[in-house]
């Protein structure tokens, strides 16, 4: 029961950790249909911004943070501007192949500019654990599930209230009629990435906390594509459920059977899911009227 | 007088001919020649690289016939190779089958596998299909992992070369004619079946399914069978790569080797066989030159040599950005283009209709 | 009465080499409905696109000539200033934002609008003139049947209130009865509201019955124009377009066989 | 004339580094090492008078890379080359055999030490079975030492890999049961941010040792998931993560951490890491920066340049060949400290067997053991 | 399949769909005799497309049977899948154009013939013999449908970038290749001018009389409709509102009202 009850505790800061920097995904996905493979990518610069800000800059953590955030509109921004703006029409595989090449081209960058040893930051979260009965989680990892669900409410309200949260899924789903509406797809495109960034960069500030800065963080970001298949790859609901779910289903399997199982019990899951409900839990169907 | 003013066809058998006109005929001449030719000038690097690029091209027609043809993206290339290396080689070191019957079991046991992990196309699509195929990734990477007992595990497996004709195909220069040759088939063979019946039904399902399945098509057949097909060639080209290298070791073939793959078929032009060679060479060689031009470098500039790694890395990002950026359709509308421009020189009006 | 659209000599080319538009001329008074029509592949969805900058996302590109628009050269501009400056395309083909609700369409429609209140009311006139979408207003746009998207297709342009209104094929696919409806609510539009309108429409009666002048296009170029009563007694507009022969209207059943030309392979 | 006499008088090696790919946190260190070598020989006049001209490459990682590398470098005329992974190293032994070319690699395994199925690779550090023997025989003595009774309990986390299989497959499961450790294996999975449930199973299981094979960054992880849990065991590291990259990733927790290390690390007190650490300062760098890969590579090349020097001295001519068999005639090769004596035989190219464990005390790897070498 | 104790041709019997809330079709009953051209008419919404779909598999009624009888069999089309029922002989066009975009003329047309050619993936990879004999064979039945339909000059172009016009054609084209029993058009006549309905309109008499396929045309210009059908069902609200010849029909006071409009009556005279 002890082990039950730790490895659930830890399944789901995991699986919060996991929706944070899945809902990047989700708002890519949203305003175009793109898996962005870039996103690992996206949140190892959020790990390195914040490192670079505290430790190579020495600036304060909140200004730390804001320069970070701030940092990480500005490439939202640029790799709108540079990359995605001039695909503006094409078909979504070349969407999703310019991410793959994106990826490579933001790892290089981050290799150039910090080298590849890992490094570390002074802890800006409290040190310290908090147990919950027998089990004890990490502070700075229970920090996720407010900041998920945080991000979960605001994005909520963007993409059902707002006009740019609204012309953003239009956009998904019809570009030229978009277009035809005065919806400048430049500037959603823009919104979308800045929003992508910023939540990778909180993703990764997390993250880097967490397991120190290093490559490895990018890695993390292909973890994620589970979850957000699982939780349906439009819905930010669904990204922290499944978040939840993949998490407590790894560190279930890791707890009780071992082998490196964990990493593929997933996938079984959330396939065999996937055959009841083919759009993920909260997924919008493809829509086939004839 | 009169004069003709373009090509005609007077049969279907020439209409639907595969070199539609003298020039192209002309140029795949030309081409067989250099490639008859090139074993005889290149150095063995070159040959390795050449070889290299053969095998690519298989394995990029492969992948192509899934994601170019069917709309399909594959992120399970890696391991439905590794699923062909390890039947080839385990066949051959447990069984002690030879080289060709091996290769041929090792395609179909991939393709049998290929499409188990199509199966979920009976009710996914798209990106969520995708996933089946990442899946595909990770638990066959599992599975040679920790089936200690038949793929050896973590280590790698040694497979001797193959022989033919009695000769050990363990140089490059030897080796060379049998990945050509298997190259060309896979092409030919390929290109075949995208001018008849399934390859129509592939494009189809591709462009637009409820369509095709009111024309007849059986929607779910014909995405396994893709993916039947796909890995069929896909496993070759593992075959190939662990006759070619000897040693089998998982670690060649993870999602990075898809992510590779996919770069080839985008950089060369999806669905397109030329467009795949194109791919398989250039990004076989990018590196290469890369290295090479950065080796030059290293007394001249040592600030720039020394970010070669990074440069190597981002070349192979930007190279997949700029052909998307400005040439959508990859090297093989390059070429296009290139043929345009020939075809009716020196006037300069091009084609009205084009053949795609 | 000024002139609020005007094509000069306009030259439209697809993928840099498929020229569709070979000088293109043509006028909108302000305040006018101007009428286009033309066989197809004529190019009438070109000439729109090129009015609204949707022929980028196309790979077309307005290669000679000019677009004013009340008196500003346009061509080239991205759409969606050219939707700021108020013109206001309704695309052929029922492109209806189909994961959004009805109601989610109609908001995307008012996306330049800054007056959120009026936003509201126009939302009401929508419903009224197309009761089918009041009752949908929660659905997703993709269930729609086809003339249910058309419907909603013309209201999200209701609630752009443009200054000028370009209409593809706003009949496509609606029952007879919707058909006069919507075209009285066209001529409403510019009446009441003085919305300048350019109409590019198959139905030709009936657009020429609340068109105050129409153009003909062929192969890329207008072949003829003038005030709509004229063309109503043109003899080839009445032939091709209206479907009258000298003797009125004939049954389809009677229609000759048209003779196939002589066949080449390739 | 000068030109040929220069061309004679230059030693081409080739070599392959990760400076990019998934185990770049150690590679470059071990390829600053190798070059530093490299440079300093170089600047003390060469190896009996020939310069080294080392071509070198990233190949992230990546087999197929590691291949065109190789056969280029070795066209342009490498007789020696200095490979990295258990990947590459795998993957070029057959062609190595053919080409005749002496190879190194950082990999550990040891089928590569076996002089029959692979003759031309030369391990010059502690296999890491030999080097989880060590570990246990340790760990086996420090049980009974704090009055432990029964077996003590032993958890092996390692990387999904040949890599992190190795120390188990090749004997070390063997010899676990022969000397009565109970040893049971977690495997450590890519990307994870967490450990917890490993750890769960571990504390359960009430193991008192845990060994890890693994590079620091994962371990790192793993440390300070342990140590959230209060698991209250005593960690070992193998080779790739012993080392100073380590005790930066965990800071505090570092503390009371067991090495492994078949090559010192530059903070220690031996009199072999004084050359890299003026070369180093020299060159305005601190050393303390540096992890002990750095060390590994440069004096994994010294006995190669070695086994260059016999050749030379012999006046042979500098084939592949040569090189091996004069890298065979290598018998207790001095290395002032940093490990123990080199030996490599015809029949056996393992060249050392022994190693000295360290442990963190007050933030630096302090000398816990003597030398120990591989039952 | 079983012996018929119907006429031949299509018989839709109590079918109702319903998606959710919305009940498309309720109780829907009537029959399409083999030889006859019928026309299906409606309001929007009325859910004529939805029979369409029924009929070709797309939708599953909730409840009711759709039966195709010809060539002496009876198959229940109820519960195949679309391209079985496609192998049975029914072919469609759709009301939004679902063309292969991305394909030529040819190859569109081409795979109208699909269910009539044999060749597997070997076979088609070899293309010698059997099956390069197959391809040309089929090839020339589609010649004779681009002759038909005057598609010659455009054989080889992407049909993505054809005008509306041209499309619609083609996808009547591909129908047609099929060889069909029963050829379902879902508003062919929208979108185009009156010299273009004129020819489509032949194009469907001429399919109707000069072979055994029986036409089924759903559209909204009804003057085409009235001239050319034989006998019309018209939909509303998903049910049968009214049934009978286009004399009848065009004064059913129920179908004016719902749909006709008094209008179209009086200027009915005009295209
Ligand atoms: N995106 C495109 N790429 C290439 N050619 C195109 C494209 N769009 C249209 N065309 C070509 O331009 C010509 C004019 O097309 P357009 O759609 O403007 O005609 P239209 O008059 O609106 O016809 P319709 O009445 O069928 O709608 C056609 O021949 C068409 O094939
Ligand atoms: N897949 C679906 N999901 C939800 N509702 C649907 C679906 N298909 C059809 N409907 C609804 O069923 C009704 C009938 O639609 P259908 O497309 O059959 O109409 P129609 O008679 O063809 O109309 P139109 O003349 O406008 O094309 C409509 O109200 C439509 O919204
Ligand atoms: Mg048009
Ligand atoms: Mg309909």
């Amino acid at each position: 029961m002890d082990t039950f009850l730790q490895l659930t505790v830890s399944g789901l800061s995991t699986g919060m950790i996991y929706a944070l920097a899945a809902v990047g995904f989700v708002v890519i996905y949203k305003a175009s249909d793109v898996i962005n493979f870039a996103q690992g990518d996206l949140l190892l610069f959020g790990t390195y911004l914040i490192f670079f800000s505290i430790v190579q800059l020495n600036l304060p953590w909140t200004v730390g943070i804001m320069l970070t955030l701030l940092i990480a509109v500005a490439m939202g921004l640029l790799i709108e501007r540079v990359v995605l703006r001039p695909l503006i029409g094409e078909p979504i595989i070349s969407m999703i192949m310019v991410t793959i090449g994106l990826s490579s081209v933001l790892r290089a960058l981050a290799n150039a500019l910090w080298g590849p040893q890992p490094r570390t930051f002074p802890s800006f979260l409290p040190d310290g654990v908090i147990s919950i009965g027998t089990a004890v989680v990490g502070f700075d990892r229970v920090l996720a599930i407010p900041l998920g669900l945080a991000l979960l409410v605001l994005l909520g309200f963007f993409f059902r209230r707002t006009r740019d949260g609204i012309a953003m899924r239009a956009i998904a789903d019809d570009q030229q009629a978009a277009l035809s509406m005065g919806i400048s797809i430049p500037r959603v495109f823009a919104i979308a990435w800045a929003i992508a960034a910023v939540t990778a960069a909180i993703g990764g500030m997390m993250l880097g906390n967490i397991v120190g800065v290093s490559q490895s963080v990018a890695a993390i970001g292909l973890r994620v594509f589970p979850v957000v298949i699982l939780g349906g790859l439009d819905s930010i609901g669904g990204a922290v459920l499944g978040g939840v779910i993949i998490g407590l289903l790894e560190v279930y399997t890791g707890g009780y059977i071992g082998h490196g199982l964990n990493l593929i019990v997933p996938y079984f899951v959330l396939i065999i899911m996937l055959m009841v409900r083919p759009y993920g839990l909260f997924g919008k169907p493809i829509i086939e009227r004839v | 007088m009169t004069m003709e003013c373009g090509v005609f066809h007077t049969t279907y058998t020439s209409d639907i001919a595969l070199r539609r006109v003298p020039a192209e005929r002309l140029r795949l001449g030309l081409f067989v020649i250099v490639v008859i030719a090139f074993p005889f000038l290149a150095s063995p690097y070159w040959l390795n690289l050449a070889n290299q690029i053969a095998i690519a091209t298989v394995g990029a027609i492969g992948l192509n016939i899934l994601v170019g043809y069917t709309g399909q993206i594959s992120l399970g290339q890696g391991a439905f190779m590794a699923v062909g290396a390890y039947t080839a080689g385990l066949l051959t070191l447990n069984f002690g089958l030879p080289w060709g019957p091996s290769i041929v079991f090792a395609c179909l046991v991939t393709s049998a596998i290929g499409t188990f992990f199509g199966m979920p196309s009976l009710r996914l699509k798209g990106l969520y299909l995708a996933i089946a195929t990442l899946a595909a990734q990770e638990i066959i990477e599992w599975v040679i992992t920790h089936w200690t007992g038949v793929t050896g595990g973590t280590e790698a497996l040694v497979v001797p070369a193959p022989q033919l004709f009695g000769v050990r195909m363990n140089t490059d220069f030897r080796f060379y004619w049998l990945v050509v040759i298997l190259a060309s088939a896979t092409a030919l063979f390929t290109a075949n079946l995208f001018r008849s019946r399934i390859g129509r039904a592939f494009l189809a399902v591709r462009d637009q399914d409820v369509a095709a399945s009111v024309i007849g098509v059986n929607v779910f057949r014909y995405k396994l069978l893709a993916f039947a097909t796909s890995s069929f060639f896909v496993g070759l080209a593992g075959a190939l790569i662990a006759y070619y290298r000897n040693i089998v070791s998982w670690e060649r073939f993870t999602l990075e080797t898809s992510l590779f793959y996919l770069a080839m078929i985008i950089v060369g032009g999806l669905g397109s066989i030329r467009g795949s060679f194109f791919g398989a060479a250039l990004i076989t060689l990018l590196p290469a030159l890369i290295t090479n031009a950065g080796r030059m470098l290293q007394d001249s500039a040592p600030a720039i040599a020394s970010q070669l790694p990074n440069i190597q890395q981002a070349s192979f990002g930007l190279i997949i950005i700029l052909f998307l950026v400005f040439e959508p359709k990859g090297l093989s509308k390059l070429w296009q283009n290139v043929k345009d421009y020939f075809y009716v020189w020196p006037f300069a009006y091009r084609r009205g209709e084009g053949r795609h | 009465m000024s002139v609020l659209l005007e094509f000069n000599n306009v030259e439209v080319r697809y993928d840099d080499v498929i020229l569709v538009l070979r000088g293109l001329s043509l006028q909108v008074q302000e305040g006018q409905i101007a009428a286009l029509l033309g066989s197809n592949g004529a190019g009438k969805t070109t000439a729109l696109k090129a009015t609204s900058g949707l022929l980028d996302i196309e790979d077309g590109k307005v290669t000679d000539g000019t677009i004013h628009f009340a008196g500003k050269e346009i061509q080239g501009q991205s759409a969606d200033r050219i939707v700021r400056d108020g013109i206001f395309q309704v695309v052929e083909g029922r492109h209806v934002f189909e994961h959004l609700t009805v109601h989610e369409n109609l908001v995307a429609g008012a996306y330049t609008r800054r007056d959120r209140s009026s936003i509201a009311r126009d939302m009401d006139r929508v419903y009224d003139y197309f009761p089918l979408l009041a009752d949908r207003q929660k659905q997703w746009a993709g269930y729609l049947s086809g003339g249910e998207q058309q419907m909603l297709a013309v209201g999200r342009a209701l609630m752009a209130r443009p200054r000028m209104l370009l209409l593809d094929e706003p009949s496509l696919g609606l029952a007879p009865v919707l058909v006069r409806g919507i075209f009285d609510i066209i001529k409403r539009i510019n009446e009441e509201e003085g919305t300048t309108i350019l109409l590019v429409e198959q139905n030709a009666r009936l657009a020429l019955s609340i068109s105050d002048y129409a153009y003909v296009m062929e192969g890329g170029r207008v072949v003829l124009e003038g005030t709509s009563k004229e063309m109503v007694e043109n003899e080839d507009v009445r032939e091709f377009y209206l479907g009258l022969g000298e003797v009125g209207r004939r049954s389809y059943r009677d229609v000759k066989h048209y003779r196939r030309r002589k066949r080449w392979l390739s | 004339d000068d030109a040929s006499d220069e061309g004679l008088r230059t030693i081409k090696i080739g070599a392959i580094f990760d400076l990019t790919g998934a185990t770049s946190d150690v590679g470059v260190d071990y390829a600053d090492g190798v070059r530093g070598y490299v440079e300093w020989v170089n600047a003390q006049g060469g190896i009996a008078g020939h310069t080294i001209d080392l071509f070198y490459q990233d190949y992230a990682y990546q087999v197929d890379r590691a291949e065109q590398l190789y056969s280029q470098f070795v066209q342009e005329g490498a007789v020696v080359f200095m490979g990295w992974g258990t990947g590459d190293t795998e993957a070029l032994r057959l062609r190595i055999t053919e080409d005749q070319i002496p190879f190194s690699s950082a990999s550990l395994s040891h089928v590569l030490g076996d002089a029959v199925e692979s003759p031309y690779n030369f391990l010059v550090a502690t296999t890491y079975s030999d080097q989880f023997k060590i570990v246990l025989r340790w760990i086996s003595e420090d049980y009974q030492a704090r009055g432990g009774t029964g077996a003590p309990q032993v958890a092996l986390m390692h990387n999904a890999s040949p890599f992190g299989m190795s120390p188990w497959v090749y004997g070390g499961e063997a010899y676990a049961a022969e000397i009565g450790v109970v040893v049971t294996r977690y495997e450590m999975s890519r990307g994870a941010t967490d450990f917890t449930a490993e750890f769960t199973r571990i504390r359960q299981a009430g193991a008192e040792y845990v060994v890890f094979q693994n590079t620091s960054a994962p371990v790192s992880v793993a440390i300070r998931s342990a140590r959230s849990l209060g698991i209250d065991a005593t960690f070992v590291c193998l080779n790739w993560c012993a080392n100073a990259l380590l005790m930066r990733l965990v800071g505090e927790d570092a503390e009371g951490l067991v090495g492994a290390m078949p090559y010192a690390p530059l903070t220690a007190d031996v009199p072999g890491v004084q050359p890299l650490r003026d070369y180093l300062e020299e060159r305005g760098e601190s050393y303390t920066e540096r992890t002990n890969a750095y060390t590994q590579g440069w004096y994994t090349f010294s006995i190669f340049a070695e086994g260059l020097r016999r050749v030379i001295d012999a006046g042979q001519d500098l084939t592949g060949h040569n090189i091996k068999i004069a890298l065979e005639s290598i018998r207790d090769l001095d290395m002032a400290g940093v490990t123990i004596p080199i030996t490599f035989t015809a029949t056996d190219h393992r060249g050392s067997k022994g190693l000295r464990l360290f442990q963190v005390e007050n933030g630096t790897w302090t000398p816990l053991t003597d030398f120990l070498t591989a039952p | 399949m079983s012996e018929p104790d119907a006429l031949p041709g299509l018989h839709i019997d109590r079918v109702s769909l319903r998606f959710g809330g919305v009940a498309a079709l309720t109780d829907v009953s009537f029959n399409i005799q083999a030889g006859e051209l019928l026309a299906l008419i409606g309001p929007n919404g009325a859910g004529k497309t939805s029979v369409l779909n029924c009929i070709s598999g797309l939708y599953r009624p909730q409840e009711g049977s759709i039966r195709l009888v010809s060539e002496g069999v009876e198959h229940d089309l109820t519960d195949l899948a679309p391209h079985n029922i496609a192998q049975l002989g029914v072919a469609r066009t759709f009301q939004n154009i679902e063309l292969f975009k991305h394909m030529t003329v040819l190859d569109n047309l081409m795979l109208g013939r699909h269910v009539h050619m044999r060749g597997g993936v070997l076979s088609s990879g070899i293309f010698l013999g059997r099956q390069r004999r197959e391809e040309i064979a089929h090839r020339r039945e589609v010649e004779n449908v681009i002759d038909f339909l005057n598609l010659e000059s455009i054989r080889r172009a992407t049909v993505g970038n054809l005008p509306y016009g041209k499309q619609k054609l083609v996808e009547l084209g591909r129908a047609l290749a099929l060889d069909p029993a029963v050829l379902l058009l879902d508003e062919p006549m929208a979108g185009m001018n009156s010299e273009e309905k004129e020819s489509m309109a032949r194009f469907i008499l001429d399919v109707h009389e000069q072979s055994d396929t029986t036409p089924v045309v759903i559209d909204h210009d009804m003057d085409v409709i009235m001239d050319i059908s034989d006998r019309v069902v018209v939909l509303d609200f998903g049910r049968v509102l009214a049934e009978g010849t286009p004399e009848e029909i065009k004064m059913n006071k129920l179908v004016i009202d719902a749909y006709l409009g008094e209008e179209t009556i009086r200027v009915g005279s005009g295209v």
